[in-house]
């Protein structure tokens, strides 16, 4: 408790409560921060215009959000920008989901159907239409796309009858396949190749005034994802349960291991030049992108390349 | 025959924690075209036996026939002017004295005309389109009375229907009513405050005792006094004997409480 | 010397004097506004307030311009108005006809009592998931939402006025052999005539918090969506816009109530 | 045969049917209770109704048991309770300083009425990032949209009220040389204790509402954010559980305002 | 030396649409110790008089001078019945014949004891405890009148305080509050519908007209009556006479509109 005192105090605003960002609960849990010096005090603000409002404001200092809303703020111009300093998960966390069980499915086998996506302006939604006409599927001709449904409502809705296809998260994908209301056919994490998803960022004046508490906190995110990296999806699953008390083990487990197994979680805090290019590119083609910015001017890896070295 | 019979009537009045007795045993009969009234202090239940006549509160025991039928609330032969006089502040003046008539859909140009006609006579055929609120409280009770005569009930239950009134007003209206009612033959029971009225109006007046309500005494109006107007009646010597006599009776009264 | 009254004269300046009121009314109005817009501004050109979050006057203003020439606000704001105004006289004649019947049957009130209570408590936003099942996810679930945020307060705050009626009306009434439909429709409605439509001014309010929230929930237009997707994409100079689009809206809707007061209580 | 009255008797028996009518509500509404859960338990164990979405009476209940052994629900229902009470109290309380401040001065009340009416139709959950910046992502802004919620319409509510205090009861209290101060604390204030009571009465409903929508904000514990941490996870059970334990405790809250309204209007 | 002086006082209620001139060059002078009474027919602007006099309203025109000042609102010499008796239905009884020591910080043990006594002079010691909603109107209206005596004023203003009450009850009451001012030598303004009331109670008596309220005529009541107590008086031959002459009176000025 002594030590406690001494710890240097960080708040984290997290833009939800997901399996998706593991590696951080791990980080909090095994104690990774406090190894560091840094007592990490975690919020959940639900939204990422909440969170980055939060960041905005100095109401928390370090926010875990998409980079695509870090690039909506920077684009409209700011005196302090958000860097992007540290990469979470590098893949999209979303699942294509069936109501039918589907053997072997190809792509195509959506035009002509209803299709369940995810809020218009979201990343979800634009990896989902990227990916759609990446396989040359138009979105908005060759089937029904619903787009006009809340986040926390786009299960129910499927749930309750709507659509024959679905773009979910976990743990929601794995629910429905375990009470068989629906079936993973695809992953659109895989589908969409590496973008950073979901990136630690900061204001730039944080950065430079506190670089040792950033490199401490890239150091015990980089320790976390090695472990989860080294773990079986049990052992993680049973360290974050803490953070997910209703969720069913098994559940959690094979969350876990469905995003480890298409290398969801990143394995180190890099976030490279290509990662950020796929990312405007896929703003782009959504017609979300306000404009392009630099990889120099926004993203920083002087602290993830100092930790991993 | 008796036009209303009230038999042993007595009505308790109860909430969770109390109950008050109003009335206790009250028995009184009027004849078709009797006029007759009630006097008593504050709190005797004058009222209670008036909403009891008017099948408003069902007694507590006893019973009360009216025309040879029990009475009981879905019936159209009395007309019932509460001791305020309650006009619909929503309704403009028109509306309210029509509204009996429009509740026993009676509602034709001739009732119509009618009852404007009796407000012409009552002094206030020119505030027909006003609202209560901007009448004085005469005014409005004037308005309740002819509200009350519009149905043309059988029998009339007047609660302190003149109090209002400044006093020349006043003398003017028990003059119409009396007319009205001696003319049609009209049965009716009043209640008041003012000993003079009572006298100047009716046939017979019964006293009410207090504590709980019961028929202290009843007095008739001598036959001479009853072939005078009320306004006469006031001015004749057997009108201040009998004057003396009831007050004296009230006055005990009070002294025994 | 004895003072001559010239009545015309003094009611003319008694007028004078309330128009004189009513311009300087109106004038710190305008002030207040002029000056909260200004300071909105200014604080925002010197960032005192972050820009990105708070925007300023003239970026709104200049979204809005851009957004009625190119036609494309107008859907939105035709949208939440039609559902607005749907789940507002849904919600309030609902509430009034619930109310009607607790009126009309004592013991049904004492049962429902305590559920009214409790239904009045839930967080309706919560419910949405149940809408959604119930009505599909649809502008009907939108006007749904509305309805149920204004039907409930409006049902308990109604019957208490309906109870708290002087019952020497209904007593006048009986003495003419006025039935229970009509006792009603005599006495009680109208002289809940005020309580009704103060609860109208609060239910236009409620049901544009109702249908925003709906539209939370799920939609493709409307003003609440456009917040929405506002805060998706960190624009919030399309949030505010839409927020005050919606201020301006709920102004006018509460006016026109104003205006049937008026005509309704003309006898105030 | 004269009827004798014998009125301890029927007093009695007066008493007795009291209370034979309160039991008869009584089972009527436990009825309603039992056959809404079984029905839910029934509809939901034959599949009429999505038992993922709808969960079931039973599996609540095993959730409640889990929960309450492992002590983990507590914290949440004190902290959304805490910020309820919070947010509940200040709402009322400002909302009448509100009213009296508008009562006070005829001016100020015609100058800010339209605003409050604006304020009043704002969509209070689009304000959330305002309170963010302003109040921090902290239990603050929680208690704050608790406030938001119940305070405009407190205002409105109360300060009518005010104005339809019979302005005689002012004439008596000014014929004795009262202060402006005085006429407010012994006429005003005091007939409007009704207005107040209904007012505080709805304020349960409404602050548990603005609480739930704050938590929605930025939490890291309470009821509402277990019901957005339910939705998160697909865990209905949870999320009903969380909106059962609220319905109990709005009533728990609206029974005490109860409490106090009969402490207050004892002459009712 | 005059203790009440109106002087040319005019009275006009504007609204946005509407005036109504309620009084019109009104002047009368009241010595100390002196009793008047208002009399005139409804809506002649009685109310509004009294609301000036204790400085409630401010008039249009004209002034008012009560012991050598000009009357304003926070004056504490006057008491002032209001023509209903708006007890206060959230304080008990005690409570509300209190309020006005309460507000002019004079509740001593002295004033709380003389004040309850008053109650009792009244009839009403034993009503203390409740609420106003249990009382009769006639019960309420004599609580309103201790109300308005306990502060002690020097002028009091009432309007119609005995019209809820029955004929017993006045009599008494009209009594009780003629020698309790005589004795204290208070000066009052009483308004009322009754002129027997009138005659019995006051030295002087204003009768107003209508439309716009003015002075019609003012009637001295005899030396003689003066000497007699209210209940005397109205036994008395002068009192019939007086009667008839005003009565007279207020029926040409009806008669008049
Ligand atoms: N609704 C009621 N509930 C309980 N008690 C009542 C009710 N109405 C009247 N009482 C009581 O019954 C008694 C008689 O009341 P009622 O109104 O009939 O008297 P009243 O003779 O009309 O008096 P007043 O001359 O003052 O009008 C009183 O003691 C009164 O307190
Ligand atoms: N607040 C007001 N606004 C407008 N007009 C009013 C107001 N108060 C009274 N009046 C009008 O002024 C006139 C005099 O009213 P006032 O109440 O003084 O009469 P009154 O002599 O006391 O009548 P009553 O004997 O019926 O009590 C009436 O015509 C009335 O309509
Ligand atoms: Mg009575
Ligand atoms: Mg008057």
């Amino acid at each position: 408790n002594s030590s406690k005192e001494s710890l240097q105090k960080v708040q984290i605003g997290e833009v939800t409560r997901s399996i998706f960002y593991a590696p951080q609960y791990v980080a909090l849990e095994k104690g990774f921060f406090e190894e560091e010096g840094l007592d990490v005090e975690l919020s959940t603000i639900p939204g990422g215009d909440k969170t980055m409002t939060a960041l905005i404001s100095d109401g928390i200092d370090i926010a875990l959000v998409g980079s695509e809303t870090s690039i909506y703020v920077n684009a409209q111009g700011t005196d302090d920008p958000i860097i992007n300093f540290a990469q979470l998960t590098q893949t999209d966390g979303t699942f294509l989901v069936s109501r039918e069980k589907i053997d072997n499915f190809t792509w195509d086998m959506l035009e002509d159907t209803t299709f369940l996506g995810q809020r218009k302006g979201g990343m979800p939604q634009m990896v989902g239409e990227f990916v759609l006409k990446k396989h040359g599927i138009d979105p908005h001709n060759d089937l029904e796309l619903i787009q006009n449904i809340d986040f926390a409502n786009i299960s129910t809705s499927f749930a309750s009858g709507t659509g024959d296809f679905v773009q979910l998260f976990e743990p929601q994908a794995s629910v429905f396949e375990k009470e068989g209301i629906g079936y993973i056919v695809a992953s659109f994490g895989t589908e969409s190749g590496h973008v950073p998803y979901t990136v630690f960022m900061a204001k730039e004046s944080f950065l430079n005034e506190q670089k040792e508490v950033a490199e401490k906190f890239t150091r015990a995110i980089y320790k976390a994802q090695q472990w989860v990296y080294e773990q079986s999806a049990e052992e993680v699953a049973k360290a974050i349960q803490p953070f997910f008390e209703d969720t069913e083990l098994d559940i959690i487990t094979s969350s876990v291991e469905r995003y480890k197994s298409q290398n969801s979680f990143a394995e180190n805090p890099i976030l490279d030049n290509d990662e950020w290019d796929n990312l405007q590119n896929i703003m782009d083609e959504a017609g979300e992108l306000p404009e392009r910015l630099n990889y120099e001017d926004f993203v920083n890896t002087e602290f993830a390349e100092m930790v991993t070295e | 025959m008796n036009f209303l019979t009230i038999q042993d009537v007595s009505h308790v009045y109860f909430s969770k924690q109390t109950s008050t007795t109003a009335l206790h045993d009250i028995s009184l009969t009027v004849n078709e075209g009797e006029f007759i009234s009630i006097i008593g202090p504050s709190g005797c239940g004058k009222t209670t036996l008036l909403s009891i006549i008017a099948g408003l509160i069902k007694p507590t025991v006893g019973t009360v026939i009216l025309d040879n039928e029990p009475i009981h609330m879905k019936n159209k032969k009395t007309g019932y002017m509460l001791q305020q006089d309650y006009l619909f502040p929503w309704k403009t003046i028109e509306e309210n004295i029509f509204l009996g008539l429009k509740l026993t859909n009676q509602l034709t140009n001739k009732t119509k005309i009618k009852t404007l006609s009796l407000l012409k006579k009552i002094g206030l055929s020119n505030v027909k389109d006003q609202y209560p609120s901007q009448l004085s409280g005469g005014m409005r009770q004037r308005v309740a009375l002819v509200r009350t005569l519009a149905t043309d009930p059988k029998l009339l239950l007047l609660d302190e229907p003149f109090s209002a009134l400044d006093y020349q007003t006043k003398l003017t209206l028990e003059e119409l009513v009396y007319l009205t009612l001696k003319q049609f033959h009209k049965t009716a029971v009043l209640v008041t405050h003012d000993i003079g009225e009572a006298i100047a109006m009716s046939d017979r007046i019964y006293l009410l005792s207090k504590g709980p309500g019961k028929v202290a005494q009843v007095f008739t109006v001598p036959k001479e006094l009853r072939q005078l107007s009320p306004l006469e009646i006031r001015n004749s010597e057997q009108y201040n004997e009998l004057f003396t006599i009831i007050w004296k009776e009230l006055e005990s009264l009070e002294g025994k409480n | 010397m004895k003072e001559k009254i010239n009545v015309p004269l003094l009611h003319q300046q008694y007028r004078n004097q309330l128009r004189k009121e009513k311009r300087w009314v109106l004038f710190f109005q305008i002030l207040i506004f002029l000056a909260f817009f200004l300071f909105w501004q200014v604080a925002s050109h010197f960032k005192w307030i972050d820009p990105l979050i708070f925007s300023s006057p003239i970026t709104i203003w200049n979204l809005f311009l851009d957004k009625v020439s190119d036609g494309s606000l107008f859907p939105h704001i035709w949208t939440t108005v039609f559902e607005t105004f749907l789940g507002f006289i849904i919600g309030t004649l609902g509430g009034t006809i619930f109310a009607a019947i607790l009126w009309w049957s004592n013991t049904l009130s004492k049962i429902f009592g305590p559920y009214l209570v409790i239904l009045n408590a839930m967080p309706k936003v919560a419910l949405g998931p149940i809408l959604i099942v119930a009505l599909g996810p649809n502008m009907t679930s939108i006007v749904a939402m509305g309805v149920l945020v204004t039907i409930i307060i409006t049902t308990i705050v109604i019957y208490s006025s309906f109870r708290e009626v002087d019952p020497n009306y209904v007593k006048v009434l009986q003495s003419f052999g006025a039935t229970k439909f009509q006792c009603f429709k005599e006495a009680i409605l109208p002289s809940s005539f005020p309580t009704i439509i103060s609860t109208l001014k609060v239910n236009v309010g409620l049901s544009w918090v109702g249908v925003i929230v709906g539209e939370y929930l799920v939609s493709k237009q409307g003003l609440g969506y456009l917040i929405i997707y506002g805060f998706q994409v960190f624009n919030f100079t399309l949030v505010l816009l839409s927020l005050l689009v919606i201020a301006v809206f709920a102004t006018i809707m509460y006016k026109l109530v104003e205006v049937i007061e008026q005509k309704l209580l003309k006898n105030g």
